[in-house]
C-alpha cells in the first residue's frame, strides 16, 4: 500500500492529463485521397527556409526535389505527387500567427506517379556519413514535432561518444495516436529504420520507449525485437511530458543534459519513431518524405480518424474526409493540446512535423478566464524542469523580464504542465513565450547596435582619415605655394617681371 | 570647563589625524563609470537624445543628470541596462518599445543631392550625386536624420513588417 | 554564556530596534528595496554599532565619567560615531565600488541613524559592563540586521504583485512594517526564565 | 472557427479551480464550526453571522472601491473563508463590534491595501486576530464554559442577542479561562503543572472540544478530520501540518522531559489552543505560505518552534496569531533561497558538469 513512497520518479513534477485517446487508438491508418491542390510550404522545419527551384508551369513528378535546403540546418522538400506547379507564392503558414510564407502550389495530375523506381539497397552496408546524407537528400525531419533536420542529429556519431540512442515512442500528448498506430501497423519498417539510425550513430544500446498505455504497440515490437541484441522495447510510467527529450533521457537513463548542452554530449540522442519511419523510407527505400501519418481528432470532429496525408494537404480537406464538425471548433489546432499550436482558420497546411489535427470543443478545453495567482505552488510541483513559474509570470507581468531570466525562463521548455494545474487559470505558457520573444529582440536589438556602432565607427575613421588626408593634402599645397613664393620672390628680387604670369596659373 | 574643551579639542584632532591616514591608505582611483557607459551606449553619435554625442550622453549619464530613458534606439533594454549600472530605479512600463524601423527613399522624388548620404552615421545609404540613393536596411538604425534633411521629402520611415521570424507571443490580459 | 546569549536575543527580537523601538527607521525605509542591497546595509550598520558601541563604552567610562564631563555625552558620541561610519565609507569604496555606489547617500546617513546614537546612549543608561555592550550593541545590530532582510524580502515581492496605484511605494511600505511590528508585538514579555 | 489574438498552449486544463479549493477548505471547516456553534448557543451563531456578512460587505465596498469586477471576485469565495476563519479565532460570547472591526481590518487592510486576492503579504484573519488582541485585551480574552444551544441555562436566541450587541453582560459564572491561560497563571503564582492542570485539563475534554475556547479552536478531533480530507483531496499540502505539529510536539517532548512540573507535554500543545485550526487551515493559506516543498517544511517547522516558545516563555498565553505573521513575514526570504533545482542545473544553478559516457564499442550490423 505505501509502494507509492518507494518507487522512484522517473523525473521531478509532470501531470497526467486525460489521455483521450480511446477514440482513435483502435482505428487503422487510412490513406487521404488526393485532394485538388496542395501546399508545400519551403519552411517545414527549424532553421533556414529552402530555395525554391521549380517555376510556374513546370511539371513534377512525386519524389521530385522542388526546394533545396540552404545553410548548415536546413531541409530540402519534395513533391507530395505528381503534377503540375501552379504557383509559387506567399500562403499562410500553420503558425498561430496565420502569416505568409512563400508555398509552392501544385495540381495534382491524379497518377501520383513516382520520380523513378531505384533498388532497394543494403542500408547497413553504407557508411555513417552517406546514411545522414541520404535522410538529408530524402528532406527528413523530427518528425515527432519538433522538425529539427534529422541528418545533423545522425551525423553526432562521429563527434561525439553515442552510447544510448532512444527511439521515443512515448507520444505523451493526449488524443494523438499516429506514432501508436505506425508502430503496430508498421512494425518492421519501424524496426529497421532504428537499426540504420543506431549504425549511423554507433550508438551501443538502443531503447524504444512507450508510455505504459500502448500495450499492444510495446508488444508488436517486442514480438519483432525477439533476441535482437542490444535493441529493446520498454514502457514507462505515463507522465507528460515524458516525450520532452530532456525527460525522457532522465526517465530511461537517469541521466541529465546540463543546461546549454545537448544529449548527445551526455552520450544520449533521441529520435521520434515516426523519424525511423522516415528513415527507413529514405535509406533502405529511396524514398523522400512526402507523406506522414496525422491523427484527426478532438471532440468536435464528426469521425476522428489516423490518416495518411499527403504534405501539403489543407487542414480543411482532413475534417471534410472525417466528415466535418460537429459543432464550430473552440480551437483548432494543429499538435496535441498541451504543446500544439493553435491554427487562424483550417486553409493551413500539413507539414512535416503535423502529428495531430484536433479540433476541441469549449467543454473539452476547460479555461476559464484568468484569477489573480494565490501562490498554491502547483506550478512549481508540476514543472518537470525545477522551475517556479509563479514567480516568472509574476516578474514578467511587472516587465521585469531580467528577473524572470534570472528564475530560469531559459531553461523552460513550454511543456504547459504548469498552465495546465494552475487554479487561477494563467495563461504562465503565453507569458513565458512573450518573455522570450522579447529578450530574443533585445538580443536581435544588441547584436544590430554592435554592428552599427562598428559602422558608425568605421565611418568616424574613414571620416578623420579624410579629413587628416585633407588637411596634409591642403598642408603640403600650402608649402609647396610656400615655396614657389619664395622661390619667386627670390628670382623676383633678380628678375621681378613675370610675377604676373605665375599669379594667373595659380588662379 | 577647560577639561571640555581640551577633550573635544583632542578627540577632534586625533580622529580627523586618523581619517586623513585611512584617506591615505585605502585611496582609489577615478570612477571608471562613464567609460562603461559609453560603451553600452550604440555609439552612432546619432544626437536624438539632444546630447552632442554619446561621449556626452555617457557623463550626463554618470552624473545622474540625464535620465536613463534618453536613448531611443537603445530602447527599453538599454535603458533597464543603464538603470542598473547605475542603480536607480525607474519605471519603463510607460516606455513604447517602439517598432524597429528604417528609411526608405522614395526613389521618384529623390533628386541625388547626396544630404542624406552625408548625415547618416552608419553609412546605411549609398549613390552618388545625381543619382537615385538607396538604404541598406541592415544597417539603418532608423534614426531619421535623413528624412529631416531631404529636401523633398524622398524619405519616409516605415516600420519592420512582420514576419515568422519576427512574430512574438503578445503578453497576456491580466485581471 | 547563557546571560550574553539570553541579552543577544532579547535585544534582536523582544526589543528589536526597527520595529519595537522605531529607531534608525531611515534606512529601514530608504535601504529595503533590494534584497542585496538590505543585506549589505545591514552588515555595515553592524559593523558601525558594535564598534560605536565599543568606542562610546570606552569614551564614557575612561573620558566622560573620570572627568564628569557627562554633558558632553552626546556631542562626543556623535563625533565618534561620525568618524566610524566615515572610515567605514572608506572602506567600503576601496573594497567594493559596487556596495558603495548601492549604498549611495545612505552611507553617510548611518552617521545620524538614531539606532547608532541611541544604542550607545541605552548603553550608558543601563550601565552594561563592557562585554554587555559589545553584545548588547550587536544584538540590536543583528535585529536590524534581520529585520532589513525580511522587510527587503517582503517588498521585491510587493514589487511584482499588483498593489493599487494609490499605496503603491512607500504607502504600502509603511502598512507593512506595521503589521510587521505588529507581529513582533508577539516577542513582548518573552522571558526565558 | 478564427480566434483573433493568438493563444499559447496548453489547450486543455485540470478541472477545478481557486472556487473549487475555497469551497473545499470551508466545507471542511464546517463540522468544527457547527459544532462550536452548538456548544456555545446563540451568541456564538450570532457572532458567525456577523462576522462572515461584514467580511463579505467590507469585500464588495472594496472592490467597488478597486473598480473591480465583484462577481468573480466574490463568488471564489476568499472573503467568506476569511471571515469564517476569523470567528473561529475569536471569542465566542464577544460582541458584535469586535466582529465588524476585525472583519473589516481583515479584508480592507490585510487584503485589499495590497491589491486584493493573491497579493496579500500576510494572513488577514490573523493580522486581525492580533490587532483586536493587542486593542481590546479583555474582550479578547474573555471566555466562557460551553453553553450547548437548548441546554438548560444557557442563554436564549434573545439573551444571545442581548450578549452578542453587549446589553447584557456575560455571567461570570459563565467565564472561564483556557487551559493555556490556566497554566500561565498558575506560574505567575509560582504553581507547577501538578497543581494547575488538574481540574482544568482533561485530554479527552479538551480534544472534543468541551472547554472554554474561542469557537472554531476548541475540537481539535474534528478540525483533524477536515484537515486530513483536504490533505487526502490534495487542496493542502502536507508538508506544513506536519512539519508544523512536528515541531510543536517535538518540542514539548523534549523540554517536558527535561522539567514536567515547568513545560506541559505534547498532548496538551496539540490539542489545545488553535494548534489543529492552525496547522492545517491558517497556515496552509497558499497566498501567505512559500510554494516549494522545501521551503513549507521551513515553514512549518518555523510556526511550530515559534509558537512554542511563545506559549513558554511569552507574555501571551497563546501564540499562533504572532506565529503566523511573523512566518509569513519571512515567507519571501524562504521562497527567494529554497528554489527547486533546475534540470540540467546544479542547486547553485550552475550547469552540471556533462558525465563521461563509458566509451562505446560501436554496434555494427552488417548483413548482405
Amino acid at each position: 500500500m505505501l509502494s507509492f513512497l518507494f518507487k522512484r520518479r522517473a523525473f521531478q513534477g509532470g501531470v497526467h492529463p486525460e489521455d483521450r485517446k480511446q477514440a482513435t487508438s483502435h482505428l487503422p491508418i487510412q490513406t487521404l485521397p488526393l485532394p485538388e491542390r496542395l501546399y508545400v510550404p519551403v519552411q517545414q522545419h527549424i532553421g533556414a527556409a529552402a530555395q525554391p527551384r521549380v517555376q510556374t508551369g513546370q511539371k513534377v513528378l512525386k519524389g521530385e526535389m522542388i526546394a533545396t535546403g540552404s545553410g548548415p540546418v536546413s531541409a530540402a522538400v519534395h513533391a507530395p505527387t505528381s503534377g503540375t506547379v501552379v504557383a509559387v507564392e506567399p500562403h499562410p503558414a500553420p503558425h498561430p500567427s496565420g502569416l505568409p510564407v512563400q508555398t509552392i502550389v501544385i495540381e495534382p495530375d491524379g497518377d501520383d506517379r513516382w520520380v523513378d523506381e531505384p533498388e532497394p539497397e543494403h542500408a547497413l552496408n553504407l557508411e555513417p556519413e552517406v546514411i545522414a546524407q541520404r535522410v538529408a537528400e530524402a528532406g527528413v525531419v523530427g518528425m515527432g514535432g519538433a522538425t529539427f533536420p534529422a541528418a545533423i542529429k545522425l551525423n553526432l556519431g562521429s563527434r561525439h561518444t553515442i552510447d544510448t540512442l532512444v527511439i521515443n515512442g512515448s507520444e505523451c500528448e493526449p488524443y494523438l495516436t499516429c506514432d501508436d498506430r505506425l508502430m503496430r501497423e508498421r512494425t518492421q519498417e519501424v524496426i529497421d529504420g532504428v537499426r540504420i539510425m543506431r549504425h549511423a550513430l554507433g550508438a551501443r544500446h538502443t531503447l524504444i520507449v512507450l508510455e505504459d498505455n500502448k500495450p499492444e504497440a510495446l508488444a508488436a515490437l517486442q514480438e519483432h525485437l525477439y533476441e535482437m541484441d542490444h535493441l529493446e522495447a520498454i514502457s514507462v510510467p505515463t507522465r507528460y511530458p515524458m516525450g520532452s527529450e530532456k525527460h525522457m533521457i532522465k526517465a530511461v537513463t537517469g541521466r541529465e543534459i546540463p543546461a546549454g548542452k545537448l544529449g548527445a554530449d551526455i552520450g544520449v540522442i533521441v529520435h521520434n519513431v515516426g523519424t525511423a519511419y522516415a528513415v527507413h523510407r529514405a535509406v533502405r527505400m529511396r524514398r523522400p518524405l512526402v507523406s506522414r501519418i496525422v491523427t484527426v481528432g478532438g471532440g468536435a470532429v464528426q469521425r476522428p480518424a489516423n490518416l495518411q496525408v499527403p504534405l501539403g494537404t489543407r487542414v480543411e480537406e482532413l475534417l471534410a474526409y472525417c466528415g466535418g464538425t460537429r459543432e464550430t471548433p473552440a480551437r483548432l489546432l494543429m499538435g496535441g493540446p498541451m504543446m500544439g499550436q493553435i491554427m487562424p482558420h483550417a486553409q493551413v497546411p500539413v507539414v512535416k512535423g503535423t502529428n495531430g489535427v484536433i479540433a476541441l470543443t469549449a467543454a473539452e478545453i476547460n479555461i476559464d478566464d484568468p484569477m489573480p495567482c494565490i501562490r498554491c505552488g502547483r506550478c512549481v510541483a508540476a514543472c518537470p524542469c525545477g522551475l517556479m513559474p509563479l514567480e516568472m509570470a509574476s516578474r514578467i507581468r511587472s516587465e521585469d523580464m531580467d528577473g524572470a531570466a534570472a528564475y530560469g525562463l531559459m531553461d523552460c521548455v513550454a511543456c504547459g504542465s504548469c498552465s495546465y494545474v494552475c487554479p487561477s487559470h494563467i495563461p504562465l505558457v503565453q507569458y513565458f513565450q512573450h518573455a522570450k520573444g522579447v529578450l530574443a529582440d533585445r538580443r536581435e536589438q544588441q547584436r544590430r547596435q554592435e554592428e552599427l556602432k562598428e559602422l558608425a565607427q568605421q565611418r568616424r575613421a574613414r571620416q578623420e582619415a579624410e579629413a587628416k588626408a585633407k588637411a596634409e593634402a591642403a598642408a603640403r599645397k600650402k608649402a609647396e605655394r610656400e615655396a614657389k613664393k619664395r622661390a619667386q620672390q627670390a628670382k623676383a628680387k633678380e628678375k621681378p617681371a613675370p610675377a604676373k604670369d605665375n599669379e594667373k596659373a595659380e588662379a | 570647563m577647560y577639561a571640555a574643551i581640551v577633550v573635544l579639542t583632542a578627540m577632534g584632532l586625533l580622529l580627523g589625524y586618523s581619517l586623513g591616514m585611512a584617506a591615505k591608505y585605502l585611496k582609489v582611483e577615478k570612477d571608471p563609470l562613464v567609460d562603461e557607459i559609453e560603451d553600452m551606449l550604440p555609439g552612432t553619435n546619432c544626437g536624438q537624445c539632444g546630447l552632442p554625442g554619446c561621449s556626452s550622453a555617457a557623463q550626463a549619464l554618470a552624473a545622474h543628470e540625464a535620465p536613463v530613458t534618453l536613448c531611443p534606439p537603445g530602447g527599453k533594454a538599454l535603458a533597464q541596462q543603464l538603470a542598473d549600472k547605475l542603480s536607480v530605479s525607474v519605471d519603463l512600463s510607460g516606455m513604447e518599445e517602439e517598432a524597429p524601423a528604417f528609411a526608405r527613399i522614395k526613389e521618384d522624388q529623390c533628386n541625388g543631392c547626396t544630404r542624406c548620404y552625408k548625415v547618416c552615421a552608419t553609412d546605411a545609404i549609398m549613390g552618388a550625386n545625381r543619382q537615385i540613393h538607396t538604404v541598406f536596411t541592415e544597417a539603418c538604425n532608423g534614426c531619421g536624420k535623413c528624412v529631416e534633411v531631404c529636401p523633398t521629402n524622398g524619405l519616409v520611415l516605415v516600420p519592420e513588417t512582420p514576419t515568422l521570424r519576427t512574430w512574438r507571443w503578445s503578453k497576456p490580459e491580466a485581471r | 554564556m547563557t546571560e550574553f546569549m539570553l541579552l543577544l536575543l532579547g535585544t534582536a527580537l523582544v526589543n528589536n530596534v526597527v520595529l519595537v523601538q522605531f529607531l534608525g527607521l531611515c534606512p529601514f525605509m530608504g535601504v529595503s528595496n533590494k534584497l542585496d542591497t538590505a543585506l549589505s546595509m545591514g552588515l555595515a550598520t553592524t559593523f558601525v554599532l558594535t564598534l560605536a558601541s565599543v568606542a562610546g563604552w570606552l569614551l564614557e567610562y575612561f573620558v566622560l565619567a573620570p572627568l564628569d564631563l557627562g554633558f558632553l555625552r552626546i556631542l562626543s558620541f556623535i563625533l565618534v560615531i561620525a568618524a566610524v561610519v566615515q572610515f567605514t565609507e572608506l572602506v567600503i569604496r576601496k573594497t567594493s565600488a559596487a556596495l558603495h555606489r548601492v549604498l549611495g547617500i545612505f552611507l553617510p546617513l548611518i552617521t545620524t541613524n538614531c539606532a547608532v546614537l541611541g544604542v550607545a546612549l541605552l548603553n550608558i543608561q543601563e550601565g552594561h559592563g563592557f562585554l554587555q555592550s559589545v553584545t548588547f550593541g550587536f544584538g540590536a545590530a543583528l535585529g536590524f540586521t534581520l529585520v532589513m532582510v525580511i522587510f527587503a524580502g517582503l517588498r521585491e515581492r510587493l514589487a511584482v504583485n499588483n498593489v493599487p496605484a494609490a499605496f503603491a511605494g512607500a504607502p504600502i511600505a509603511f502598512i507593512v512594517a506595521g503589521l510587521l511590528s505588529l507581529g513582533f508585538m508577539g516577542f513582548a514579555g518573552l522571558d526565558f526564565a | 472557427m478564427t480566434t483573433t489574438t493568438p493563444v499559447s498552449g496548453p489547450h486543455t486544463h485540470a478541472p477545478g479551480g481557486v472556487t473549487t479549493q475555497m469551497g473545499w477548505v470551508i466545507l471542511a471547516l464546517l463540522p468544527a464550526t457547527a459544532f462550536g456553534v452548538y456548544l456555545f448557543g446563540w451568541p456564538a451563531l450570532n457572532l458567525l453571522l456577523i462576522t462572515v456578512l461584514a467580511a463579505i460587505a467590507f469585500e464588495v465596498i472594496s472592490l467597488r472601491i478597486a473598480k473591480r469586477p465583484v462577481t468573480p471576485f466574490l463568488m471564489d469565495g476568499s472573503a467568506l473563508l476569511t471571515g469564517l476563519l476569523l470567528a473561529l479565532t475569536l471569542p465566542p460570547w464577544a460582541p458584535w463590534w469586535i466582529a465588524v472591526l476585525g472583519a473589516g481590518f481583515a479584508i480592507v487592510v490585510g487584503k485589499h491595501v495590497f491589491g486584493g486576492l493573491g497579493q496579500n503579504l500576510f494572513n488577514p484573519a490573523m493580522l486581525a486576530r492580533v490587532a483586536l488582541l493587542v486593542s481590546f485585551p479583555l474582550e479578547m480574552t474573555t471566555w466562557v464554559t460551553p453553553q450547548p444551544m437548548f441546554a438548560e441555562g444557557s442563554p436564549g436566541f434573545i439573551e444571545g442577542l442581548a450578549i452578542t450587541f453587549g446589553l447584557a453582560a456575560i455571567p461570570d459564572a459563565m467565564t472561564g479561562a483556557t487551559v493555556l491561560g490556566e497554566t500561565q497563571t498558575g506560574f505567575s503564582r509560582d504553581l507547577g503543572l501538578s497543581e494547575t492542570l488538574p481540574g482544568v485539563y482533561d485530554p479527552m475534554q479538551q480534544a472534543l472540544g468541551f472547554i472554554p475556547a474561542s469557537m472554531g479552536e476548541g475540537s481539535a478531533l474534528l478540525l483533524l478530520a477536515g484537515g486530513l480530507v483536504l490533505m487526502a483531496r490534495r487542496i493542502i499540502s502536507w508538508e506544513i501540518p506536519v512539519a508544523m505539529l512536528g515541531t510543536l510536539a517535538g518540542l514539548a517532548t523534549i523540554f517536558m522531559l527535561i522539567d514536567p512540573e515547568r513545560f506541559a507535554g505534547p498532548g496538551l500543545h496539540l490539542i489545545s489552543g488553535g494548534a489543529m485550526l492552525a496547522a492545517f487551515f491558517i497556515a496552509t493559506d497558499p497566498v501567505t505560505s512559500p510554494s516549494t516543498m522545501r521551503g513549507r517544511l521551513i515553514f512549518g517547522a518555523g510556526c511550530g518552534l515559534l509558537i512554542y516558545v511563545i506559549r513558554t516563555w511569552g507574555g501571551y498565553p497563546e501564540g499562533i496569531a504572532f506565529a503566523i505573521i511573523l512566518m509569513n513575514g519571512l515567507a519571501p526570504l524562504i521562497d527567494h533561497y529554497l528554489r527547486p533545482r533546475t534540470y540540467g542545473r546544479t542547486r547553485g544553478g550552475k550547469p552540471l558538469e556533462p558525465k563521461a559516457s563509458a566509451p562505446a564499442a560501436p554496434v555494427t550490423e552488417k548483413r548482405p
